[in-house]
């Protein structure tokens, strides 16, 4: 049943997360005052890179370097419940909890970070070191609003925490702790004001240089699956988990939609601007929301 | 103005253009002299026409005062082959790039300026390509190949006649009837 | 036989029933796949760059077609040579191209890459773009039109959906030999790194 | 051997690039410790071909030596051969041609804006501003048949009589622009995260800004009041009104106020030229001898206030009909390498597209 | 009167100090590695404290005898002298506690009987003898340069085991502290979590090898420190796990970098690089190792890590466990780091010829890999033992189930179900990446990369490895850790005591009998006291 279970989960979570791609470029396309492609313009893109003839690799390292991040998403998303009080679709989350999710989070960029390092561009690995810099901060806030979760919620394990939600969710119980979460939230989807791993301008693409052809497509689709996640994640901690697939869609759709649109209007800050920022206000956001636990 | 006027004979161009002849050896020192005695401190442009019928460069370099309202043209003449003028760069520093440009397109030297490399053209050859005696047509004949003329359409001069003669010959047939 | 514009596109016509009788279902689902997602390299070569950024943007938003740009060779499908081409870019755009994955196009703007256009008879541009790579789809003009450059896309999807043996990656994976010879001539000796083992394994 | 700092290309297949040139940066770690600016990829030999050339062939080519903003070109070199040949332009064609320059300087500060708030990651203002620019593009087109490259202003006037409505269309354009430059400035130069990204970045120091040559907003960001339209006037900018904005931070903020100001002083000349523009007069004077025109053996210098600075042309008649030498001086020659070098030492990688697109360096007018 | 017992705890540390010293154990300097090995033994099963401290004090000498074969002059003095102050406090310690315990018993130590103010100094004193061991913040000066200048395998030895000294230390005497007296242990749990800060950013900026591993060695002491001073029971298992683990990744990545010197004989990041395709199994091992250092959920690091983490939520000490997830997260760039600048990046073009690694040096790096990924696949295979320490310890027994299901207060988790769904997601992603219709296709060589359009000229360096995290000096406060020095302090100190023995000297300079009547003024003030 579990292998059932992991299987729907993976196929939503990938259709969501292509859907999600397409109505993001839709959503800024919106904003930009145009039509934008169709909505599953991401799922054309993944599926042509799929057939392209070549795709040049750097050797076995290269080659297992995005295939240890595709993995590290399919393991977040099988790791995180989609229903919070039934029995369908938990995936292999009662074996885990939210400490083990959170650091499986940075177990599949790390395994990126030496596919990259193996290919010996200079913008790859500058790429890769933004990351791992920004994610000396981007984690701060983060970490505060979930240890102030955990705290409340008397256990690491999601059913606890979906218990603890049951009368009131989180966000409205702990709005600080929330503000603080949903900031480095937009970090950690690559929003404007700290998506600055890849950003073209700055560093030729970033990690994805040297990526062709179907390494290219698992990164687009990892990614696609990545966020769901991540969506998934900010939903079961903060807006109650989700009752049945209609409530998730709702939920994530709405943070989704606040995250797109902050994001289209910030410039982008350098890393070094990124980690301050996030020592700052949205730690201390953290902390006063932990005091007022 | 009035006061350079004396010192050295300038003839008036325009309201705000003037224009000063020297001799190659007096170059440096005039220029010392306008750069920091007169209000003419910066150097826009550096400019070399080249007059091959009198075998000779034209070098111009174009000062403007600090108000930017008033340009002064320090010209001299200079030799055509391997010919090396002192490098102005002590006084102004952005002279680098626009003597970098001229030695490389009229092989003019200035010694004294050592990043002389190449400013845009890579690789090259050639005669510096900004002389006269440097065929631009033929240079292009011997490097890159047209491409030969669609083999469907006629020669288009040879058409206009035909075209022509028709009319003509339309005409006199109109004109008979 | 009759020439001129009308007999081309008879011609396309006629060669797309034919082959599409051909091709099985899977290949047509994957030129489908290629034609309506291109990636095209931000590389302003020319002067035709200048009307890339309207076509990209809101008002005439060339997304709509699945066009976007990339910033690396690897992940571009399309390379874009607007406008004249002098032989020190060209040497970037032939190192572009070549680091490009398969199945790649080239478009070539404005009357320049055609025949040189209106510098003709300067010492640093070249005269044809054909000789040194292999150029797709050519859109006509004195720095093209959005409009235009929106057209030269569709032609090129429809090409692309023909998936025909004659596209310009073929061409310059069969007769290297040839393209190699033209860029030697021109640049001498210091030509990128060459891929001719590149092709080696390919066909 | 020590392997302490790496050598990168920002180079000239790069998004954060403006135009076709590459900067070769030395970096440790991210801090750049040296630069070094390569130009040539867009060389055509310009001044080669004029030598070959009458002013009425030249006249074609010479728009196209700088695209972002042809027109100061065309100005430049209808300017120089009436110096030269002693033409006189009507009233007509002088109100005209500085309504194109005017327009072409509008156009030239949204292109700008899109490429500096490109650099800061920032796409809507891009996508704005590259649709208003297109507006004045259709404008250009109703006026004289090309959207970028204009061939418009002729030594000897214009080339084509002002179309039936063009200036009230011209009229309802300013309104609108009006309207979207305070959008642009909620979004664009009042944002908190451009401003932190853009303040004390790039400083520019007055004391030797005049001295080392510098033009346009670069001056102007740090407070100096240098403008060809007012210190050295051409056409009929002495008529008209308008003042030069300028900023004393002298960096790349205290440059984008600066071009921000200038729009609006831009649309206030141009409801000016609208207000004045006289109606009867001829507005193009033949030129004698139309294909065997000749130029005296003189040689002279001209500027014009191009939209990021002072762009100079040097032209040489020597009695044929073809001109003995044409030099250009555009703005990018010294912001593009002696400023562009010493800004970026110590810089982080991340400012390099910001200084550049600040600095609007147009690489086609460095080596034409 | 030397008085031995096995204890559980004895027999963990000195079954680990076997592991490490055995398998490093080399010709030349053998006897020393004995030496040091017989004293380690002396300590972990000493039952008296003068045993103890005479283990503690042939530790010292043992190594500073193996040190010097390699180590500077000014290195060598600072390790005895930082050594033998830690030894000296012990001394006061055990001093104070035989005059009021009456014996030297480690079995009867009971510490609630002291008063206050004995059990505050008491405690203090052992913790110095601690810090200076494990080389907590201020204490770590001669730790980095000691590290840094050892043979390669020694710096091993020192790194997995002698550091662990102090925590045995720490658990046989500090550990049944009386609740209400725990003001010093929460400055204590404060001080190993800014250790662990402050080592981590210091880590990051480091260019030679040895130096990272060193700082990022007291980082991990730190957060074992910080798990000790909670005094709870899943506590102590998990600062017991986090020692058994660090020892394993110390070893494995100290012998790797020992390998790596021998076959390129550099040892800094901005002269090496581009390994990855030379030495491939060493790649392999390291990324184990860093895998393990940074704390990744895949093998054992993690495990110690999240019972700290578990542990200081049921203490419910929020903004503690704050500090300790932000230091853990910085702890990634330097395991990047690692790892990119000996193997990864530009590929060198000067191809100079690698001697051929002796076959001894895989040999504990095998081992101890197989070892993090057998926890990886059964984490709480060590849980009874070390549940029984705690009992032994006077602690409640933890709960276990099975060995691959780790439980902590805070939920649980099953390590086997986590590594083996990763095994099966990477191999069925492996199989779609092959089938898929793209063909790979190898780059050609070093300079076929996308730069822009140009091409790397042959001398051009793209190694980034120097320059990784030299950014972070621009914020404020990792600025000021970069700049804090504690050297200065140390040599600060060092001029005071020069000052006062010249002040001293002059006393003596006086005449006879200015002496005789100071002596005569001090005997007088000493009956007074004695009344």
């Amino acid at each position: 049943m579990v292998l059932i279970d992991c299987f729907l989960m993976l196929l939503l979570a990938y259709g969501f997360g292509f859907l999600y791609y397409g109505l993001y470029r839709n959503l800024s396309a919106r904003v930009h005052g145009r039509f934008g492609p169709s909505l599953a313009q991401s799922f054309f893109d993944s599926v042509k890179l799929f057939v392209k003839e070549q795709s040049t690799t750097f050797g076995w390292m290269f080659y297992a370097g995005p295939i240890i991040m595709a993995t590290g998403a399919v393991l977040n998303v099988l790791f995180i419940p989609f229903i919070n009080h039934g029995d369908s679709l938990q995936g292999l989350s009662s074996s885990a909890n939210l400490i083990v999710v959170l650091y499986l989070m940075v177990l599949g960029p790390l395994g990126n970070a030496l596919g990259v390092g193996s290919n010996g561009n200079p913008f790859g690995v500058m790429g890769i070191t933004r990351g791992l810099t920004r994610l000396i901060a981007l984690e701060l806030p983060f970490y505060l609003a979930v240890i102030g979760v955990m705290i409340d919620a008397g256990s690491a394990d999601f059913s606890a925490i979906f218990e603890a939600q049951s009368q009131e969710m989180n966000l409205l119980k702990h709005p600080l702790l929330f503000m603080a979460a949903f900031i480095s939230f937009l970090g950690f989807m690559g929003k404007s004001p700290f998506d600055v791993v890849g950003a073209p301008q700055e560093v030729y693409s970033g990690p994805a240089t040297e990526f062709s052809g179907k390494f290219f497509a698992l990164l687009l689709s990892q990614s696609a699956m990545f966020s769901f996640a991540k969506l998934l994640l900010m939903v079961n901690l903060f807006l109650g988990g989700a009752d049945d697939l209609g409530d998730l869609v709702l939920k994530t759709f709405v943070l989704f939609v606040a995250a797109t649109f902050i994001g289209s209007v910030y410039a982008r800050f350098s890393t070094i601007q990124s980690v301050e920022f996030l020592m700052r206000i949205p730690t201390l956001l953290g902390i006063v929301g932990l005091a007022l636990l | 103005m009035q006061n350079l006027m004396q010192h050295f004979e300038i003839i008036q161009k325009t309201p705000t253009l003037y224009a000063l002849h020297v001799s190659i050896e007096t170059l440096f020192n005039t220029l010392h002299h306008l750069r920091y005695q007169s209000d003419f401190i910066t150097l826009s442009q550096l400019t070399c026409t080249d007059w091959i019928e009198e075998e000779r460069f034209e070098l111009g370099y174009m000062l403007t005062n600090l108000e930017r309202n008033c340009n002064l043209m320090v010209k001299c003449f200079i030799g055509r082959d391997d010919v090396t003028v002192a490098s102005v760069v002590t006084l102004f520093p952005q002279a680098e790039v626009m003597e970098r440009e001229l030695h490389e397109m009229f092989g003019v030297g200035f010694e004294g300026n050592d990043t002389l490399y190449d400013f845009a053209l890579e690789d090259w050859q050639d005669l510096p390509p900004m002389r006269r005696e440097f065929d631009t047509l033929a240079y292009v004949q011997s490097h890159y190949d047209f491409r030969d003329g669609r083999d469907d359409n006629l020669d288009v001069k040879e058409q206009i006649k035909i075209r022509k003669a028709a009319a003509k010959s339309a005409k006199e047939a109109q004109g008979g009837a | 036989m009759e020439e001129g514009f009308n007999a081309y596109r008879q011609s396309l016509e006629s060669e797309e029933q034919s082959i599409k009788s051909t091709q099985s279902v899977v290949e047509q689902a994957i030129a489908w796949f290629r034609a309506h997602s291109m990636f095209v390299l931000a590389y302003g070569t020319g002067c035709g760059a200048i009307e890339m950024p309207p076509t990209f943007t809101s008002r005439y938003d060339i997304e709509r077609l699945g066009v976007v740009g990339v910033a690396t060779p690897r992940q571009a499908d399309i390379l874009i040579v607007s406008g004249y081409c002098s032989p020190k870019t060209l040497k970037r755009v032939i190192r572009s191209y070549e680091q490009m994955s398969d199945p790649k196009y080239i478009i070539g703007l404005g009357s320049c890459t055609i025949n040189g256009g209106m510098y003709w008879d300067s010492y640093n541009t070249i005269k044809k773009l054909d000789d040194f790579l292999p150029v797709d789809m050519y859109v006509n003009g004195c720095m093209p039109r959005p409009e235009a450059l929106i057209e030269g896309f569709v032609k090129l999807q429809e090409k692309i959906r023909l998936n025909s043996s004659e596209a310009g990656y073929i061409k310059y994976r069969d007769n290297y030999a040839h393209y190699r010879a033209n860029q030697e001539r021109l640049f001498g000796a210091q030509v990128a790194p060459s891929y001719e083992e590149n092709f080696a394994g390919m066909n | 051997m020590e392997r302490k700092t790496i050598t990168i290309f920002h180079g000239p297949q790069h998004p954060g690039i403006t135009g076709n040139m590459s900067v070769e940066l030395e970096l440790t770690g991210e801090t750049i410790t040296k630069a070094r600016t390569h130009v040539g990829y867009l060389h055509r030999g310009f001044e080669k071909l004029i030598e070959r050339r009458t002013v009425i062939q030249a006249f074609t080519i010479v728009c196209r030596i700088c695209v972002p903003e042809p027109d100061p070109n065309e100005a430049n070199f209808a300017l120089a051969v009436e110096q030269l040949a002693g033409i006189e332009v009507s009233e007509k064609a002088t109100y005209i041609r500085v309504m194109v320059l005017e327009m072409a300087r509008l156009a030239a500060q949204l292109l700008w804006m899109a490429g500096q708030s490109g650099s800061v990651g920032l796409g809507t203002v891009g996508q704005w501003s590259i649709y208003d620019r297109d507006l004045i593009l259709d404008l250009f087109e109703a006026l004289t048949g090309g959207r970028v490259y204009h061939m418009y202003i002729y030594p000897g006037g214009v080339r084509r009589e002002l179309p039936e409505g063009f200036l009230e269309r011209l009229g309802a354009l300013l309104d609108y622009l009006q309207k979207r430059l305070v959008e642009y400035d909620r979004l664009f130069f009042d944002n908190a995260s451009f401003q932190k990204r853009a303040i004390g970045v790039g400083v520019v120091k007055s004391e030797e800004a005049l001295h080392l040559g510098y033009v346009g907003q670069v001056l102007r960001g740090c407070g100096l009041k240098r403008d060809v339209r007012r210190d050295n006037p051409y056409f009929n900018y002495a008529a008209l009104e308008f003042d030069i904005p300028t900023q004393s931070g002298g960096d790349v903020f205290a440059r984008a106020l600066v071009r921000r100001a200038e729009m609006r002083e831009s649309i206030k000349i141009l409801r000016q030229v609208i207000a004045q523009m006289p109606t009867e007069g001829a507005i193009m004077q033949k030129l004698p001898k139309h294909r065997k025109f000749t130029l005296p053996k003189e040689d002279t210098y001209v500027a014009v206030e191009s939209a990021r600075g002072e762009f100079g042309y040097y032209m040489a008649g020597d009695g044929s009909e073809m001109i003995r030498r044409m030099q250009v001086k555009g703005p990018s020659l010294i912001h593009g390498f002696t400023l562009l070098e010493s800004l970026l030492v110590g810089e982080e990688l991340s400012n390099v597209a910001l200084i550049m697109n600040s600095l609007g360096i147009c690489p086609p007018e460095i080596e034409r | 009167m030397l008085h031995f017992e096995a204890t559980l705890l004895g027999h963990l540390f000195f079954g680990l100090s076997l592991l490490v010293i055995v398998a490093l154990l080399r010709k030349n300097d053998g006897l020393w590695h004995l030496l040091l090995l017989g004293s380690l033994g002396i300590i972990f099963y000493a039952s008296s404290l003068v045993t103890l401290f005479i283990g503690w004090e042939m530790m010292g000498w043992s190594g500073y005898f193996i040190l010097s074969k390699t180590a500077r002059v000014s290195t060598l003095q600072r390790y005895i002298l930082f050594n033998l102050g830690g030894a000296f406090a012990l001394l006061g310690a055990i001093a104070l506690l035989f005059s009021f315990m009456g014996s030297m018993m480690l079995c009867d130590i009971d510490l609630t009987l002291l008063p206050v103010w004995a059990l505050h100094s008491v405690s203090a004193l052992v913790l110095i003898a601690v810090f200076v061991k494990s080389g907590i913040i201020g204490a770590h000066d001669w730790v980095v340069d000691s590290y840094q200048e050892a043979s390669p395998l020694f710096s091993a030895v020192l790194s997995a085991i002698l550091s662990k000294a102090g925590i045995y230390l720490f658990i046989v005497l500090l550990l049944k502290q009386p609740h209400d007296e725990r003001v010093l242990f929460e400055l204590m749990a404060w001080l190993g979590a800014i250790t662990s800060v402050v080592a981590t950013f210091k880590a990051i900026s480091q260019d030679e090898i040895k130096r990272l591993l060193a700082y990022s060695s007291i980082a991990q002491l730190g957060y074992i420190i910080t798990a000790l001073s909670l005094m709870q029971a899943y506590a102590l298992e998990a600062a017991l796990y986090h020692t058994v683990i660090h020892t394993l990744v110390k070893l494995l990545l100290f012998v790797n970098v020992a390998a790596i010197m021998a076959i390129t004989g550099k040892e800094r990041f901005s002269e090496l690089g581009g390994l990855l395709y030379r030495v491939p199994l060493l790649f392999v091992l390291l990324v184990i190792g860093i895998i393990a250092l940074a704390g990744m959920p895949l093998l054992g690091g993690f495990n110690g890590k999240f019972l700290l983490y578990t542990a200081l939520l049921e203490e419910k000490r929020a903004l503690l466990l704050a500090t300790v997830m932000f230091s853990s997260a910085s702890a990634f760039l330097y395991c990047y780091k690692l790892v990119y600048g000996i193997y990864l990046g530009q590929r060198p073009h000067d191809e100079s010829p690698l001697h051929v690694s002796p076959k001894s040096y895989y040999i504990p790096q095998l081992l101890s890999a197989a070892l993090l990924i057998l926890l990886g696949f059964l984490p709480a295979l060590p849980t009874p033992l070390f549940s029984a320490i705690g009992v032994e310890a006077g602690f409640s027994a933890l709960e276990f189930t099975k060995p691959s299901i780790l439980n902590s207060p805070f939920g649980s988790f099953n390590g086997a179900v986590l590594m083996s769904a990763f095994g099966v997601v990477f191999v069925l992603i492996l199989g779609l990446l092959q089938r898929v219709h793209s063909k790979a296709k190898a780059a050609q060589n070093a300079q076929d990369i996308s730069y822009c359009g140009e091409v790397p000229k042959a001398g051009v360096n793209l190694h980034f490895g120097y320059g990784m995290g030299h950014e972070l000096g621009r914020i404020g406060f990792i600025a000021f850790i970069l700049r804090r020095q504690s050297r200065r302090f140390w040599d600060y100190l060092n001029l005071i005591v020069g000052d006062l023995s010249i002040l001293l000297r002059s006393l003596y300079a006086l005449g006879t009998q200015h002496i005789l009547l100071l002596s005569l003024l001090g005997f007088t003030l000493l009956l007074l006291g004695g009344l």
